[in-house]
């Protein structure tokens, strides 16, 4: 069991169960964070790919390609916030 | 011959028939009515045949012409149709359908006289169904009860007539290879062609089984239209067969057996049926189905044996003429009649409509006897087992006609014909005396316009009186069975016996009249005896007589004898006669 | 670094610039959003005759080449598609103008174009990307471009169904992002070339399976379809026809490179896509006839033709599939611009009878005619009559699937026309009714400036067919594996 | 002469430009439509004229430009071709002054005129194309363009009677584009060659063959109405009078039957057929399908249904004529193209005179109409004994050619056939005409007999083909007459 099995292993779960999650939970704001979950699972697994022998240098793409999926999950999420907000609201004022 | 000369005789009543759609023209229309055949009469008798014209663009390729044989059925049919407009034009004067009936008239006879025309199949056919389809109207013309069944039984018979007449004339015409009716006469059909055009033309000529829709129709129809309808339309059958059928090339014996027999049967059914009819427009109508079972007996043999239909033919157009017009006459006549208002007219018309009757029946030297006669004579060419049944249906067949025709006269007194109101008495009377005069004088008309094709007819035998004796004998006999069966049979003995119980009874009074006077004679002699006794001393005389003779005894042998004086009686029975008892009818009405 | 004005690049940039602009002033963003879409129709146009004039056209961006670098390449496909959003898009900014035009709307002015303008950008480097990482960020930006499209409207429904969009959406994404973390873990390159050079490997297969799935996801293929008919059925007319016109031909056209350039998977795989796309139209059909709401059976609609394109992937063989892609590109096309041309028409019905329930369509006593008659012709070429382009499609799909002997494809096919024959034809049964309007009907009659963006569209997608020759030999220009294979 | 061998295309644009236009004029503008109307359809008329006299001198019109690789939009002017054509354009100058008068006041008529005017188009494409792709285009266009014609009256019923029609043709218009499909696949060509091109396929591949001419012929067959796939006829009859005109007379049936004949003769090619054993069948169901819509026909009261389904008994007079495979009954059936769609369109237009001057819609409402419309009755009573068959009437000519044809293909049971079809006809008419002319109106009936609302554009339509019906057959061996040019068709035809 080397370590890139391990940590490839681990992004898998991650994201596996980031995937369950979305797909079972109820509540908007679990799904939310059940997504960014998966993202975490597949950062790991491409940072994994970035992994070299102790000798090498790791691969600078897998790095470029995780921090560009951080990104664009953070304004992901940011609007899916927004967006349960404004459906709180709205739902709020629908009750009233 | 030009082809305009040729179309014109069905283009004018065509043209004359959507003139009359216009209510400005109508009243010279109906003028123009009775001349609307002229052309095609003037054509027939001027033109020289055979004669014709082709118009290759019309329908399947127009062919108009006119043959020895088309040419004089052309003639007798222009003739009644030219009688027929006239008496139209009365008969409908004041009919508020009479545009309607002028339309309809004038259409059939533009496809009849088309149809005697036409020279190609298509145009045939177009004609043909042209004239039975328009005649719907006349026979529909008055819409009561018996006219829409006599016109829907029609109607029915021409459809089925017009279907059977396409299949056949289509497989003719493809069996044949030509649309030209003259190639047709010459080819070898098949069974099932002559079949079908048997039954197509068989409808049309009233052939039993076929006939159904003749008597009602011509019984409904207005009187000018039934004189057409029975006349000429009819005739279009026989005309039909003789201008398709290979008739005279090919022997169709299976189909000459079955036209014979129809037509045999077709005479005396006809018959049988027709005595019983009331209207005296359809008892017209089934002596003409009966008259068309003799046509059918000719075309019958004529398919049967080929060789024989050379000398059938021209007794055929010559029979065909001479029904036509006698036909033609008595349906006028009958209008003429139910136009009388007074006994006397009738009477007369009734004494005029005698003539073509008699003429219809065969009156030996007649068109009518001449023509079975010389029907006879071209028979004999033909089949050798049938020939002396054909003789024989012939010949009683005169007789039936005889009947029908008493029948047909008595009708008329016991259930007068409605004609229209407003007709004038007379009115009528001048077609129907045309061609009642048309009828009689067929026999001396028809060397002149048939020349060659009369010679059967010039050839023939007067022909015997005694078919029409038997006719007027049995018409006799069978006024009185039908009077018994009217009043009953008791009565009827009765009615028979009574001469002679008058008789009986007269004979009986006359006899006691005698004995009273033999009494009173009895009574009276002796007293005027001894009166002149005393009178005359005769008590001396007496005896002095008694001595004398006592005398003269002793002295007898002496003396010679002396007889005595004899006293006779003048004869007491009176001059008698018979009297039958006087009927006011002499058919009974049942 | 020199900055590059070739069409490849202005096609990107400009409607990216045309994004910030707009949404820094709101008040002209009407008249930024028309010019940009202008600017980029005219770059799209150049880039054409020159894709037309010298084949396909490559640049690297910022001087770096493949494998590592980031390459945009233009080839006939690419340029259709930039094509069609660019036409579609132009139009449906037209009609924009017209329909957002209320007081009320202000906001959705506001937001409306630079929304619109990012997702072009996000669309046209879609189009123009070669590697599929590329290709993940793009359709990350078209998802956030969409969602704030589809939530623009502000009704509760709206933000809902915008939610579970982007719910799909970053899951979409997620699931494509996996599968191209495998194919870098696999291949360590991740442009389409190397894609193509490939050995299949269980890995690989299993790879692209993700991807696909992530894009199943993105396209709404059955049974992932569930968010978009209420997304597309309540967002604004002119979103709705761009969501549905556009935004998920995005995520076709990925598939449809995959399928140019990827190993060949399997038969069970395509298969599987088949019976995916079969049940599609099948349930999108069902769906759309049991639909009460127009934009909804249109939406339902969506979801029956997006399957039928899928349909037309299942062919057997290497040969077949590459083959495909012709009757596929057919068919994204003609959807693209009649469905726009149909969401247009059906706002333009709802705006002017104040609903759009369908089975009271015809108690309106108002009747735009002429929108009706844009989505009748619209609809021609959705059900795929002659000669729409929908027609061209259908005949090279069915074509293909009977060559094959896949008789069974033609069957759904057909199923699936008759079956939009019978949706639609409810519609249209609402336009021609007039004996339940008890007021006089006024009929709209002439030329109404509104109408004239979805007739066009309409009209473009009956007119394209007669022009498919033509546009085919241009979908083929630079075709890399027509080559190759 | 000016030679342009554009003519084709003018002759489809003169009523596929029409259209748009028509459909954007307003709905006052009554006058500009009329004359748009009037003056495109004599204009057509006046190219068919011209493009027919240019096709007898030989002249080859042949428009094509590929839609798909190898697969063309074709366009061709051959004598079948021209023989369709002219009879819509006529039909179709015809039925529009009837149209004209007919909606005169009526709702939608800028909607109805546009689409009168494609469907018109989508006619003469029909007629015009050169391979089945080209028809199917056509065909569909077809079905669209007479939809909203059906449905014009825009209630429940129509509506019902307009989605089963659409259910109908579409179908078939799938159905067709499988067999389109098949045929390219199989032969890789759709062009119609006259003699056919079927002939390798028949003899590699004869199943496949004869499955591809069941498709063709059964997507043909309902737009045909040839039984089982009739139904959506006489439901159909919902439609304006004259829709109906048109839909019985020139477009959708004939169109069918015009389809079958191209199948049979330039696609498969008639030996071809014969070889496969199809055309028997094919003759048989025909036969089934004129006695049926003759039997169907006696039983309605309602006219325009009794004529619908007189229609299904009379198109299929054309398709008998084709599958007997003999030249005679071919000319039968070209011919019968032509004159069913004269007679037919006469009826239809007479029965909607009826219906609008009396109000009369049913047979029994008939008593005495033709003393209140002389001249539409007498139309219709034309019409109808030409159905019958009687001479020198249109209706004479195509049976006596069908029935010599089917002596001559050695099919005796057409003569049966047709003569009961005739007898039908005559069962179902003559009522009809019975009660027109021979019966009194009641006298508070509906046909009671008043003063006739209908102007000289309802009236004149209907005599004038009554009289083209008289003509066609009085004149059908002159020169151009329907007959005369059928002949030189087929000809072509059998020839090759």
């Amino acid at each position: 069991m080397t370590p890139d099995m391990i940590y490839g292993a681990a992004g898998i779960a991650v994201f596996g169960i980031g995937l369950v999650g979305a797909l079972c939970a109820q509540d908007r704001l679990r799904r939310v964070l059940a997504l960014k979950l998966c993202s975490v699972g597949a950062g790991f697994l491409l940072l994994v790919g970035a992994w070299r022998e102790p000798p090498g240098t790791p691969d600078p793409v897998p790095h470029a390609l995780v921090i560009t999926g951080i990104v664009v999950m953070v304004s992901a999420t940011a609007v899916a916030l927004a967006l349960i907000r404004r459906l709180h609201s709205l739902e709020a004022e629908d009750e009233r | 011959m030009s082809f305009v000369a040729l179309a014109a005789p069905i283009a004018l009543p065509l043209l004359l028939a959507l003139c009359l759609t216009a209510p400005q023209a109508r009243a010279l229309i109906w003028r123009m009515m009775p001349f609307a055949p002229l052309p095609a009469l003037s054509l027939a008798l001027l033109a020289d045949p055979p004669t014709g014209a082709q118009a290759d663009w019309l329908v399947l390729g127009l062919h108009l012409g006119l043959d020895e044989v088309s040419r004089l059925f052309v003639i007798f049919t222009a003739l009644l149709w030219c009688a027929a407009g006239a008496s139209a034009r009365h008969w409908l004067r004041a009919d508020a359908r009479a545009t309607s009936f002028g339309v309809m008239f004038l259409m059939a006879q533009a496809g009849n006289m088309g149809l005697l025309l036409a020279q190609d199949v298509a145009g045939f056919y177009a004609c043909f169904a042209l004239m039975s389809f328009a005649s719907y109207g006349l026979v529909l013309h008055s819409r009561d009860n018996a006219a829409q069944g006599a016109a829907r039984l029609y109607i029915g018979f021409v459809v089925v007539g017009e279907l059977a007449l396409f299949a056949g004339l289509v497989l003719a015409a493809t069996q044949a290879g030509s649309l030209l009716l003259i190639d047709l006469r010459g080819a070898v059909l098949s069974d099932m062609a002559v079949g079908l055009l048997m039954l197509g033309f068989g409808v049309k000529l009233g052939i039993m089984p076929l006939h159904f829709w003749l008597p009602p129709a011509h019984g409904a129809a207005p009187v000018p239209a039934s004189a057409v309808l029975s006349g000429a339309m009819i005739k279009a059958g026989l005309f039909g067969m003789m201008a398709i059928l290979p008739l005279g090339a090919v022997a169709y014996s299976d189909h000459g057996t079955v036209l014979m027999a129809a037509g045999m049967v077709t005479l005396f059914a006809a018959l049988l049926i027709g005595v019983q009819h009331t209207n005296p427009k359809a008892v017209l109508g089934f002596s003409s189905v009966s008259q068309m079972g003799i046509v059918a007996l000719g075309l019958g043999a004529g398919l049967m044996v080929p060789a024989a239909w050379g000398a059938i033919l021209p007794v055929l157009v010559y029979v065909a003429a001479h029904h036509a017009l006698a036909k033609g006459a008595l349906f006028l006549g009958t209008g003429a009649f139910a136009a009388q208002t007074g006994h006397a007219g009738r009477l007369g018309v009734t004494l005029a409509l005698l003539l073509p009757a008699l003429v219809l029946a065969g009156v030996p030297a007649s068109s009518g006897g001449l023509g079975k006669e010389a029907l006879k004579a071209a028979l004999a060419n033909a089949s050798p087992i049938w020939l002396p049944w054909l003789v024989v249906a012939l010949t009683l067949s005169g007789m039936a006609t005889t009947l029908l025709m008493a029948r047909y006269i008595a009708l008329l007194w016991l259930c007068p014909p409605k004609a229209p109101a407003q007709i004038a008495p007379e009115a009528l009377l001048l077609p129907f005396l045309a061609v009642a005069g048309g009828a009689l004088a067929l026999p001396l008309l028809w060397p002149v316009l048939a020349q060659e094709l009369a010679a059967p007819i010039a050839q023939a035998a007067p022909g015997g009186i005694w078919p029409l004796a038997a006719g007027v004998g049995l018409a006799g006999a069978v006024a009185l069975y039908a009077h018994a069966r009217r009043i009953g049979p008791a009565l009827f003995v009765a009615h028979l016996t009574a001469p002679f119980r008058a008789f009986g009874a007269r004979a009986d009074s006359l006899l006691a009249a005698k004995r009273r006077a033999a009494r009173r004679l009895g009574h009276a002699v002796p007293k005027a005896v001894s009166q002149t006794a005393t009178d005359w001393r005769l008590g001396q005389t007496a005896i002095a007589g008694l001595i004398a003779i006592i005398v003269l005894i002793e002295m007898a042998p002496t003396l010679p004898a002396q007889p005595l004086p004899t006293q006779t009686l003048p004869d007491p029975m009176p001059h008698s006669s018979i009297h039958l008892p006087q009927d006011q009818t002499l058919f009974p009405d049942f | 670094m020199s900055v590059d004005l070739s069409p490849v690049m202005l096609s990107i940039f400009l409607p990216l610039f045309g994004a910030i602009v707009a949404f820094m002033l709101p008040r002209a963003a009407g008249a930024i959003g028309l010019a940009t879409l202008a600017l980029t129709t005219g770059a799209v146009i150049a880039l054409a005759r020159d894709v037309l004039i010298n084949g396909a056209a490559i640049l690297p961006l910022g001087g770096w080449g493949a494998p590592l670098g980031i390459d945009l390449r233009a080839d006939g496909l690419s340029v259709a598609m930039l094509g069609l959003s660019c036409a579609v898009g132009l139009l449906v900014s037209l009609s924009a103008l017209s329909s957002l035009r209320g007081p009320e709307d202000a906001r959705q002015r506001q937001y409306f174009w630079p929304l619109w303008l990012l997702l072009l950008t996000g669309m046209n480097g879609v189009y123009l990307s070669t590697d599929i990482f590329n290709l993940y960020v793009m359709i990350e930006v078209i998802a956030l471009a969409a969602v704030g499209l589809t939530v623009l409207s502000g009704t509760t429904a709206a933000v809902r169904a915008g939610l579970e969009y982007m719910y799909a959406s970053i899951l979409g994404a997620l699931l494509f992002l996996m599968g191209v973390g495998f194919i870098y873990l696999q291949l360590g390159r991740l442009d389409f070339a190397g894609l193509a050079e490939a050995e299949p490997t269980g890995a690989l297969i299993a790879a692209i399976a993700l991807m696909f799935v992530g894009l199943a996801l993105k396209t709404a293929l059955f049974p992932l379809h569930f968010w978009l008919p209420a997304a597309h059925a309540n967002a604004s007319a002119p979103a709705s026809a761009l969501l549905s016109g556009l935004v998920v031909k995005a995520a076709l056209y990925i598939v449809l490179r995959l399928a140019q350039h990827m190993p060949f998977p399997s038969e069970t795989f395509l298969t599987l896509v088949g019976v995916m796309g079969a049940g599609a139209v099948i349930w999108g059909s069902i769906q759309a006839l049991r639909a009460e709401r127009l934009k909804l059976l249109v939406a339902w609609s969506t979801v029956a033709q997006i399957g039928l394109i899928f349909v037309a992937f299942a062919r057997a063989g290497e040969q077949g599939l590459s083959e495909s892609w012709k009757a596929a590109a057919l068919l994204i096309l003609a959807h693209g611009v009649a469905k726009a041309a149909m969401f247009l028409a059906a706002g333009r019905i709802k705006d002017e009878i104040g609903h759009d329930v369908i089975r009271d369509l015809d108690r309106a006593p108002i009747r735009p005619t002429l929108a009706q008659f844009t989505f009748a012709l619209a609809a021609i070429s959705l059900i795929g009559l002659p000669p729409s382009l929908g027609f061209i499609g259908k005949w090279a799909l069915m074509e293909g699937a009977m060559a094959a002997g896949y008789w069974h494809w033609v069957g759904v096919t057909m199923a699936g026309t008759l079956l939009s024959v019978a949706y639609f034809s409810r519609v249209f049964a609402g336009f021609l009714r007039f004996d339940r309007v008890r007021a006089p009907v006024g009929e709209h009659q002439g030329w109404a400036l509104a109408d004239a963006a979805p007739l066009t569209l309409a009209m473009m997608a009956i007119a394209l067919g007669l022009m498919a020759a033509p546009l085919l030999g241009f979908l083929e220009i630079g075709y890399a594996l027509g080559e190759a294979k | 002469m000016m030679d342009a061998p554009l003519l084709p295309l003018f002759i489809l644009l003169t009523s596929l430009l029409a259209a748009p236009v028509l459909f954007a004029l307003p709905e006052r503008a009554a006058k500009l439509r009329t004359a748009i109307n009037l003056g495109m359809a004599a204009l057509k008329v006046a190219l068919v004229a011209w493009l027919s006299l240019k096709v007898s001198e030989g002249v080859i019109y042949d428009l094509r430009f590929a839609v798909l690789p190898g697969l063309e939009f074709k366009l061709q002017a051959d004598p079948l071709a021209i023989l369709f054509i002219a009879l819509s354009a006529v039909l179709w100058l015809i039925t529009t002054v009837y149209s004209v008068g007919y909606l005169e006041h009526g709702p939608h008529r800028a909607r109805f005129f546009g689409f009168f005017s494609l469907c018109v188009a989508a006619t003469v494409g029909i007629a015009m194309s050169g391979n089945l792709f080209t028809f199917l285009v056509f065909y569909e266009l077809l079905t669209l363009a007479t939809y909203p014609l059906v449905i014009h009256r825009g209630n429940a019923e129509a509506l019902r009677a307009g989605r089963i029609y659409l259910i109908y043709t579409l179908a078939g218009g799938l159905v067709l584009m499988l067999g389109t499909l098949a045929l390219w696949v199989l032969a890789g060509s759709t062009d119609f060659v006259a003699g056919g091109m079927l002939a390798d396929l028949a003899a590699a591949n004869p199943l496949a063959a004869q499955l591809l001419f069941v498709v063709l012929i059964g997507a043909l067959g309902i737009k045909a109405a040839l039984v089982p796939f009739h139904a959506w006829l006489p439901i159909a009859m919902v439609a304006p009078a004259p829709v109906s005109a048109l839909l019985h007379a020139v477009a959708v049936v004939k169109a069918g039957a015009f389809g079958i004949m191209r199948v049979v003769y330039e696609v498969f090619g008639i030996d071809t057929a014969q070889a496969l054993g199809v055309t028997a069948p094919l003759a048989a169901l025909a036969a089934v399908t004129i006695l049926y819509g003759s039997l169907k026909a006696i039983t309605q009261d309602d006219i325009k249904k009794r004529l619908a389904y007189s229609t299904v008994s009379q198109v299929s007079y054309i398709t008998l004529g084709v599958a007997l495979a003999s030249p005679i009954a071919a000319v039968g059936a070209l011919a019968h193209l032509i004159h069913q769609g004269l007679m037919k369109i006469t009826m239809f237009m007479a029965a909607g005179n009826l219906a609008e001057g009396l109000g009369v819609k049913r047979v029994s409402q008939m008593n005495g109409v033709g003393r209140a419309m002389p001249g539409t009755m007498l139309a219709f009573t034309l019409a109808a004994l030409a159905m019958i068959g009687l001479p020198p009437l249109a209706g004479f000519v195509s049976k006596w050619y069908l029935a010599q044809g089917g002596l001559d293909a050695g099919h005796g049971w057409v003569i049966a056939v047709l003569l009961g079809s005739s007898l039908l006809n005559a069962v179902y008419f003559l009522p009809m005409l019975h009660r027109a002319w021979f019966r009194d109106a009641a006298p508070d009936g509906a046909g009671a007999p008043g003063h006739p609302r209908i102007g000289w554009m309802l009236a004149a339509p209907p005599v004038t083909t009554a009289v083209l019906v008289l003509v066609a057959g009085s004149f059908a061996s002159a020169p151009f007459s329907p007959l005369e040019w059928t002949r030189f068709i087929v000809a072509i035809e059998y020839q090759e």
